[in-house]
């Protein structure tokens, strides 16, 4: 199964973000304005490429699936559209003395949509439900050992060892109805990968803002207004009834909203932005994502089996790799792939999260001749050619920017074979022992804000719990040491002094070509001004519109 | 009847088959029609232009190493940013030259819309003649499985074989097999109306005193259908092909769209008309237009052609 | 050795022994068993026995479902007889044994059909149809094969340049002549004619009839001649076999038969036939209409429609039996009821 | 002598085609007496079933009437309007077709497609229409007709068949019925049968019948007169008895030597050499004279007009020595 | 006739049977289900135990029996992408197609009719020509940019309908229908019409042809020899008999016109099988692509039978 490339969940203890559109900090203080103002109520259309794969909130841990669960169902701790976090169903959180425990006040006086009582019973039973062998969030909360109850309105959870990082990663763990789950036998979240279906699958019950109110998969989803929602004078809550539809077709998405069947198109392809934005009662909201796009290649293997040179490997020479990346132009490739929706990158992380810097982020420029003499120099004066593994359905232009690159490689002389297939053919590709490509495309978001997430993953040598998605084969045991010394450095400088260090030895060794950090495209009705959410899980709640 | 006699007026003995086709009802039928005769110059010219597609195009658009990114989306006749040269038909989104990129896909449509022609031909006409001159049980096999066929859509067909192709074929293999899978869906999704209307014709002709006189003098049914029905039964396989040949081509610019078909590094028309249709709102109208004007004008020439030769190879509509 | 020869020159050419051909015209199993309905056969041709000597023209004449078609598709080998058989010069046109000498005494045996506008296949020029049977049977090549078409295109009435043009530039009965060449290019000495000139016009008809009278007479060939029309049977027989509803009514030399028409079935149809002869007279009408032969009348197949028809006729299936000259199969006849 | 049922004058029928313009009938003129049965004869291609076709107005396009005229009791029909004359078919001038398997509409019963023709033409109700279509049908020997009226055609035999189209042909008591090949498709004895089913109904209905094959016996048989046709033209016409037996124009001399009887010495055959002209070639003057044993000069030049020859008329030059 | 009714359904059973072989062999060799169903850290244990569980283990026919069982009783399997009972997939999503198909039929079969009738009395006229020309254009226009075409016009540029959906459907017990809502009603118009009209224009040509060649029948000659008149002849005579093969092949056409709706749904993101199936394509979804293959050929089946039921009324040489 895929997570982690498509896992959207942004958490930042820090909340780094750098507001580059200034008007979208204006938008928000106006619709907290408007909140308190109570004004008139309207539906809202909310159109997307993809759709949820279940209402069970433990079942999947996907980003489309979580941005729709955070409508009826609430985590303990939530982030808002910049990322910052949010109370929710937790109005405190602290480590207590024992520094492996730590305690939640939970909100008083929640109600779940079918009128129980929200209590300490049901965080238990959820936090258990979600850590169960067929749960697919148990991955991001392996460092809880156990949760008790201290009374109604308080639970302690014990990790294993000090974990001052347990409240990020609580923001997409959602809290269930212990006594609803009991009626309708949904103890056990659904065991996605052997197709098992339960009731939760279809039907929720959450304490969140919206109550579902019909489901048909693929097709759509409605929500009304849960008017007993706690939050109700916190958050504007004008959306009285919410549709949710999955429209796969770029084409046939945008003329729902040019037609005005839709209010909202999540991602609105990147050609389409301008004329949006000649529409004079259209509004399109551009922001960056947590998500970084690079290539990675086969820098160890002794030889490549799709290139055409005998015996040798030419990744595992860094000049070819240096060449590679300086032909990569990524001005050029932002310009005209992205239409200048996307930040050139030098590295695999975005401002926003911890450790990234401006130097690190540079990249060379295209350089055509410098990379042909690189390539002379490592022996390949004619260049070679090898097959390059390419989403066509995950990223922004995946496909268009893979075209992009071969074009540009072309012209060093490395003959590139292009192979683009869907997402579900190409992530096992790079996840199977030993990966099955030898050059791919891949994105990532780092919903820890933090480094050392894409060190373990991407980095990190393939070993039991780390490298899952390096298929570089690069393995450096010092850096190895290095990035697991991270999880339990207590010292910040220190910990950041790591991370600087093991970011310029992995620039200087160039193991990934990065491409640029990915933009996000909303398109609205422009009596709406949904900001872009970093994590790309707008809530519905935080939601106004304006009546000029 | 007088209608009839004037058929057999032919033309002087001893002359070339050109001059006798020229000459013959269908040449005549095809000189005074003009649609038949633009149609065949349409086409023609399609054709011709493919072949020559490398000599008269600036640009080949399958090689990613000569295009320009900076070139993109240059409109119609203006100077693309990165190379400087003039695209007559504009750029797309890799600045590939949508002139060359058209000619070029549609030498691919015109390539698999011929080998799949070819394929579902020989395929579907070998069953037929089988099934029209032994009969018995291997006709009743081969025509319930023509009408199973026959009863599924041929796109459905096609979506099918690339499904399971896919299933059968590691992952790393697609690609490079997107060519003659493509092929053989397409194919295999046409046979059989050739088998149907070749068991029609096999059985009216089988019947007819030639054969008997073939088989007086000891011909095997081998030879038999090869040199005597198989002549005989090439009007009607001709129209069909031509009009399949049209058919293949919108059915391979189907899957292309559905997303099954060429790759974007070797587009195909409708591989052209996916990646066009993304534009379709943001004014690069040009990327998506030209090639869809392609693909109608080659599937309508070809279309009339074949329109045409029905009703000429049809004596009762004379 | 020369006597023996001698005995083969007199014996017949062809003999038909017991023919009998059944179709099976059942409907498709299932609607049978719905409908309860039995297996059905239509006996085409039964318990046929006939000789034919050499160089005479052997004629089969009856109305359309008699069953004469059928018997002269079981003497080339176009229809595999269900039982009996029928040997040309000795050899055995069914027995697996003679398949060889089969092989080689298809070249002796040819076959004019009734549609020239079906029997020419009209993708092939004149000189590769009249060619065929001297390439299959390898007689000869080239040059040899084009002169010999050349030969056989004059020997018919047609000229050498016509070797080069299809079968559409051709009327009717030139149609004819070409099929005639054909079947005459591999030297044959045996040629069925299935109905010849029944789509011919009167006139290309009487053409056609002289040609074919013309190269018996000229090349010693041996005719079994099928038509429907007494009239033309008249013209060109020595010998008339009258056929109703598959079986043989009644053999005869040929002016015996119309001189004298013994079976009853031979003189309706002598007495339908319309005639130049009978302008402005009154006839008796005909009865009935021909059974279907899927399910023939019981005991003699003609006795609905036979006026002298007698209970025994219900019930008992005539055989065939000398009668002054010729063979009859009716029970009035042998019964001496007519003459 | 009384007006003639039919009489057509200088009929021209032409089919325009890429080769120009081909005549399939050139000054065709006859007449047909109340009551008579005209036999029209010649081989295929000759022009009869166009002259029939052409009297009751079913020409298959393109061909058209290119000129002089059809009068039927005097009265000219070739140029009537699309609906005037479709009042005439059926109900003045009815038409039987050579296969009775096709000419009888597969999907409705025989009593709705005798029915139909019989309301409208004479617009009974539908209960005596359909007594009227059981009286036919018993008129033309089908037996139990008033059980067998509800059959489909397919349920017929060819003779019945052949029966019921004769019976729709006289369901308004036509004047002329144009039986073109009525009998080719049947066996000899049924059509025997239907011969004289034919003569018996143009006796009894007092209705003329123009009857057109190739086959001379039927029209010896039946025939009062005949009109012998040769490449589009009316080449002799006369008594059946005088054209068989005396024939005056050498076409139709060749023509009866060359049919095998069952009388006559069954020696060669005479034989008219060549074929008949195609109607894009046919020769200057007398079509036949490229044929014709006794041509001279003036047939290769002027086209003979129908001469008197005895009781017959022939368009022969020879006969003109006579008249002067 | 009865033999004629039970032989087709004979028929339609037989290309149940085939079709389900061919979905069953697609089941079973292509993609490997054990593979598939144990997931990555299967031991070789479990892989033996969930082949005994599966029956893999069985002769063929068992499991070709076995799996023609199951799918009689709607069981499908679970479809390996989107998890579900497959047959839930296709019950959920076959309102949307049948209501599509059937309303595109419909306009294809009427308007087909009317025209290809007119185009074949008016031979040579003028308008005739024209819709033979727009009808050649129909078949040269691929179905997608028909859609994509459409949708430009009516939905961006003018904005009269909807581009893209059912709109709002009403749920009657487990059908969904968008023919009670205006959005619903309007919803429809540009699919409708993108689907129908490719069947519009092949009904069309067939019916053209087959009047044209009815009216070259003796019948029809002898009808006018006995002076109907032309309208009765055409409408009474020829029509009923042009309709036999017609209603034969159109009966096939409308069958295929839920499989042809896999282009139009696509575009349209029309919420039915079509759409369905090409994901499934897409992903080597092998059980929904079987289960959507048994489908049709159902479908086909029932359509066939159906039409046989009409044929044998209409034609009475098939009643005796």
């Amino acid at each position: 199964m895929i997570h982690h490339p498509m896992k959207s969940g942004g958490v930042s203890h820090r909340s780094v973000i750098h507001m580059r559109h200034g008007r979208f900090a204006l938008a928000l203080s106006a619709a907290l304005l408007l909140a308190t103002v109570a004004a008139d109520a309207r539906p809202l259309k909310w159109a997307r490429s993809g759709d949820s794969l279940t209402l069970d909130p433990h079942a999947q841990n996907e980003g489309p699936t979580h941005a729709l669960a955070h409508h009826f169902y609430e985590p303990l701790i939530h982030r808002d559209f910049q990322g910052k976090e949010v109370a929710a169903l937790a109005v405190s959180w602290k480590i207590t003395d024992d520094p492996a425990i730590w305690e939640f006040k939970l909100r008083p006086n929640v109600k779940f949509h079918n009128g129980n009582a929200f209590d300490a019973d049901d965080v238990v039973f959820s936090l258990d439900r979600a850590r169960q062998p067929t749960s697919d969030m148990k991955g991001a909360i392996t460092s809880i050992e156990s949760v008790t109850k201290v009374d109604p309105l308080t639970v302690l959870i014990k990790t294993r060892g000090p974990n001052p990082l347990l409240p990020n990663t609580l923001t997409d763990i959602f809290i269930m109805d212990k006594e609803w789950s009991e009626t309708n036998k949904v103890q056990k979240p659904q065991d996605f990968k052997n197709k098992e279906e339960n009731f939760a699958v279809r039907n929720a019950n959450g304490t969140g803002a919206f109550q579902l109110v019909s489901r048909e998969p693929d097709v759509k989803t409605v929500m009304k207004r849960n008017d007993s929602y706690w939050g109700i004078g916190q958050f504007p809550m004008q959306i009285t009834e919410l549709t949710y539809i999955p429209i796969k077709a770029d084409a046939t998405r945008l003329a729902a909203l040019l037609s005005g069947e839709v209010d909202f198109v999540q991602d609105v392809p990147v050609q389409d932005i301008e004329r949006l934005r000649g529409q004079q009662n259209l509004r399109v909201n551009v922001g960056p994502e947590n998500r970084s796009i690079f290539f990675g290649m086969d820098v160890a293997s002794a030889d490549l089996k799709t290139d055409n040179v005998e015996g040798k490997n030419p990744f595992a020479d860094k000049r070819v790799r240096q060449a590679m990346n300086m032909a990569l132009n990524r001005q050029a490739i932002q310009r005209v792939a992205m239409r200048g929706q996307s930040l050139p990158a030098g590295m695999i992380a975005p401002s926003f999260v911890n450790g990234w810097s401006k130097e690190l982020d540079a990249f060379p420029a295209g350089d055509v001749n410098a990379a042909r003499k690189l390539l002379a120099d490592a022996g390949y004066p004619n260049g070679f050619s090898i097959t390059l593994h390419c989403p066509n359905d995950r990223y922004v232009n995946d496909e268009a920017i893979c075209q992009a690159a071969v074009g540009m490689w072309g012209q060093i002389g490395v003959k590139v074979n292009l192979v683009s297939q869907s997402k579900s053919i190409h992530f096992p590709l790079i996840q199977k022992v030993p990966p099955e490509t030898e050059f791919y495309m891949l994105g990532w978001g780092v919903p820890t804000f933090d480094s050392e997430y894409v060190f373990s993953f991407l980095y990190h040598s393939r070993a039991d719990k780390y490298g899952s998605w390096n298929a570089t084969r690069y393995a450096n045991a010092d850096a190895d040491k290095m990035i697991e010394s991270l999880s339990s450095e207590v010292d910040k400088a220190k910990r950041d002094a790591t991370i600087a260090k093991l970011w310029t030895l992995f620039k200087e060794e160039v193991i990934y070509l990065p491409v640029h950090h990915q933009t996000l495209a909303y398109g609205m009705k422009s009596g709406f001004d949904i900001p872009v959410d970093v994590a790309n899980q707008p809530k519905m709640k935080y939601v106004s519109f304006k009546t000029n | 009847m007088v209608s009839q006699s004037g058929n057999e007026a032919g033309g002087p003995a001893g002359t070339g088959w050109l001059a006798r086709a020229w000459d013959s009802d269908v040449g005549y039928s095809f000189r005074t029609s003009p649609v038949a005769i633009g149609a065949a110059f349409v086409s023609g010219l399609i054709i011709l232009a493919t072949v020559f597609a490398n000599v008269i195009t600036p640009q080949n658009p399958f090689d990613a190493a000569t295009l320009n990114l900076m070139d993109g989306f240059t409109p119609p006749g203006e100077a693309g940013a990165g190379s400087g040269m003039t695209f007559g038909l504009g750029a797309d989104s890799q600045g590939r030259d949508v002139y060359s990129a058209i000619l070029y896909g549609t030498r691919v449509s015109l390539l698999i819309g011929f080998a799949s022609t070819v394929f579902s031909l020989v395929f579907g006409v070998t069953l037929g003649l089988v099934a029209g001159y032994v009969g018995g049980r291997i006709e009743a096999l081969i025509m319930r499985i023509a009408d199973i066929q026959l009863s599924f859509p041929a796109i459905l067909v096609a979506l099918l074989v690339f499904g399971v192709a896919r299933g059968l074929m590691p992952p790393s293999l697609h690609e490079q097999m997107t060519f003659a899978v493509m092929t053989i869906a397409i194919g295999l999704s046409n046979w059989a109306q050739y088998a149907r209307t070749v068991r029609a014709s096999t059985m009216v002709e089988k019947r007819k005193e030639y054969v008997d006189a073939a088989r007086v003098i000891g011909l095997r049914p081998f030879p038999v259908m090869i040199r005597h029905v198989l002549p005989n039964v090439a009007g009607p396989v001709l129209v069909i092909a031509t009009i399949n040949l049209a058919l293949a081509i919108l059915e391979e610019a189907t899957l292309s769209f559905l997303g099954v078909g060429m790759p974007p590094t070797q587009p195909s028309l409708g591989t052209l008309i996916r990646i066009g249709q993304q534009f379709l709102f943001s004014g690069e109208w040009w990327i998506l237009l030209f090639p869809s004007l392609a693909l109608v004008i080659l599937a309508l020439a070809i279309n009339l052609f074949g329109d045409w030769l029905r009703d000429a190879l049809n004596p009762k509509l004379r | 050795m020369s006597a023996e020869t001698k005995d083969l020159a007199s014996a017949p050419l062809v003999r038909a022994d017991r023919l009998t051909c059944r179709f099976d015209v059942s409907r498709p199993w299932l609607e049978r068993v719905v409908a309860g309905a039995p297996r059905q056969t239509l006996t085409a041709v039964a318990d046929l026995s006939f000789e034919i000597a050499r160089r005479e023209t052997f004629a089969f004449v009856g109305e359309s479902g008699s069953g004469k078609s059928t018997v002269a598709r079981m003497v080339v080998g176009l229809q595999q007889p269900t039982s009996g058989d029928v040997t040309i010069d000795g050899i055995s046109m069914s027995d697996p044994r003679s398949a060889a000498a089969r092989e080689k005494l298809r070249q002796r045996l040819q076959m004019i059909f009734q549609d020239p506008f079906a029997s020419l296949n009209p993708r092939w020029r004149v000189d590769r149809i009249v060619a065929e049977p001297i390439r299959a049977f390898g007689i000869a090549d080239g040059a040899a094969a084009e002169q010999r078409v050349a030969e056989l295109l004059q020997l018919v009435g047609l000229s050498r340049t016509d070797s080069r043009k299809y079968p559409h530039e051709f009327s009717g009965g030139q149609r004819q002549r070409i099929a005639i060449a054909r079947a005459l290019s591999a030297n044959p000495e045996f040629i069925v004619c299935d109905e010849p000139t029944s789509a011919l016009d009167v006139s290309v008809q009487a053409q056609i009839l002289n040609l074919m009278r013309d190269l018996q007479d000229r090349l010693g060939l041996t005719y079994l001649f099928i038509s429907h029309n007494l009239a033309v049977v008249r013209q060109m027989a020595t010998r008339v076999g009258v056929m109703y509803l598959g079986r043989l009514v009644e053999v005869a030399p040929r002016d015996e038969l119309f001189a004298r028409p013994r079976h009853p079935y031979t003189r309706m149809l002598l007495d339908a036939v319309p005639d130049l002869d009978m302008v402005g007279r009154q006839r008796k009408p005909v009865v009935g209409e021909i059974p279907n032969p899927i399910s023939p009348p019981g005991g003699c197949s003609f006795h609905p429609r036979c006026p002298l028809a007698f209970d025994r006729c219900r019930t008992e299936l005539p055989v065939m039996t000398d009668s002054a000259g010729a063979l009859v199969a009716c029970h009035a006849v042998a019964d001496g009821r007519i003459s | 002598m009384n007006e003639p049922l039919l009489s057509v004058r200088n009929l021209r029928v032409e089919f325009p085609t890429r080769r120009g313009i081909l005549t399939a009938l050139d000054g065709v003129s006859f007449d047909i007496a109340a009551g008579e049965i005209l036999g029209v004869v010649g081989e295929s291609g000759a022009g009869k079933s166009i002259t029939g076709a052409a009297i009751i107005g079913l020409l298959e396009p393109p061909g058209r009437i290119a000129g002089g005229e059809i009068r039927l009791k005097g009265e000219r029909i070739d140029n009537l309007p699309a609906d005037g004359l479709r009042r005439i078919r059926g109900k003045r001038i009815s038409m039987v077709f050579q296969d009775p398997l096709t000419a009888l509409n597969p999907l409705f019963r025989i009593g709705e497609q005798l029915s139909e023709t019989i309301q409208l033409h004479t617009g009974m109700k539908p209960a005596a229409a359909r007594e009227r279509a059981v009286a036919l049908l018993t008129d033309v020997g089908i037996p139990a007709a008033s059980r067998r009226i509800d059959a489909y055609p397919h349920q017929f035999s060819g003779g019945m068949r052949q029966r019921v189209v004769l019976a729709l042909a006289l369901a308004a008591d036509p004047e002329l019925i144009i039986a073109d090949e009525p009998t080719t498709a049947l066996d000899v004895s049924v059509q025997a049968q239907i011969i004289g089913l034919m003569k018996r109904l143009c006796r009894e209905h007092r209705v003329a019948i123009m009857l057109i094959t190739h086959d001379m016996g039927v029209i010896a048989e039946t025939a009062d007169r005949v009109a012998v046709m040769y490449a589009g033209r009316i080449a002799e016409i006369g008594p059946a008895r005088d054209v068989i037996k005396n024939a005056h124009h050498p076409y139709t001399q060749g023509l009866m030597g060359a049919i095998p009887t069952l009388v006559a010495a069954a020696g060669r055959l005479t034989q008219i050499p060549g074929t008949m002209p195609r109607l894009d070639a046919i020769p200057k003057g007398c079509a036949f004279n490229p044929r014709c044993p006794h041509t001279f000069a003036r047939c290769v030049v002027e086209r003979p007009e129908l001469l008197q020859a005895e009781r017959s008329r022939a368009a022969c030059w020879l006969h003109a020595k006579a008249a002067i | 006739m009865i033999a004629h009714l039970v032989r087709s359904m004979l028929q339609g059973a037989l290309v149940i049977l085939t079709v389900g072989l061919i979905a069953f062999s697609m089941f079973r060799f292509v993609g490997d289900p054990v593979a598939t169903l144990a997931g990555q850290e299967a031991t070789d244990a479990d892989r033996a135990e969930l082949t005994e569980r599966l029956g893999l283990n069985d002769p063929f026919p068992v499991q070709f029996a076995r799996f023609l069982g199951h799918a009689a009783q709607g069981d499908f399997g679970i479809s390996y992408r989107q998890a579900r009972p497959v047959a839930d997939l296709l019950a959920e999503r076959l309102p949307a197609t049948l209501e599509l198909a059937v309303l595109s039929a419909l306009f294809a079969f009427v308007f087909g009719v009317v025209f290809g009738v007119y185009a074949a009395i008016n031979r040579r006229g003028v308008v005739a020509n024209a819709i033979m020309v727009v009808s050649l254009i129909g078949v040269s226009l691929p179905t997608f940019l028909i859609g994509i075409g459409l949708i430009y016009l009516f939905a961006v540029t003018l904005g009269w309908l909807p581009s893209f959906g059912r709109g709002d459907v009403v749920r009657i017990g487990w059908w969904t229908t968008g023919l009670l809502t205006e959005s619903g009603r309007k919803s429809l118009v540009l699919p409708v019409l993108t689907l129908g009209f490719f069947q519009l224009t092949l009904i069309m040509r067939l019916v053209r042809a087959e009047m044209l060649e009815t009216l070259r029948a003796e019948y029809v000659r002898f009808a006018r020899a006995r002076g109907l008149p032309e309208r009765r002849i055409l409408f009474r005579h020829a029509l009923r008999n042009t309709m036999i093969p017609v209603i034969t092949i159109v009966g096939l056409q409308l069958g295929s016109v839920i499989a042809f709706a896999i282009v139009t749904e696509s575009v349209f993101q029309w919420p039915g099988l079509g759409a369905l199936f090409v994901n499934a394509v897409q992903f080597v979804d092998i059980p929904v692509m079987a289960a959507y293959l048994m489908f049709v050929a159902f479908v086909f089946a029932v359509v066939n039978f159906m039409t046989d039921l009409v044929y044998v009324t209409i034609d009475p040489r098939l009643k005796s």
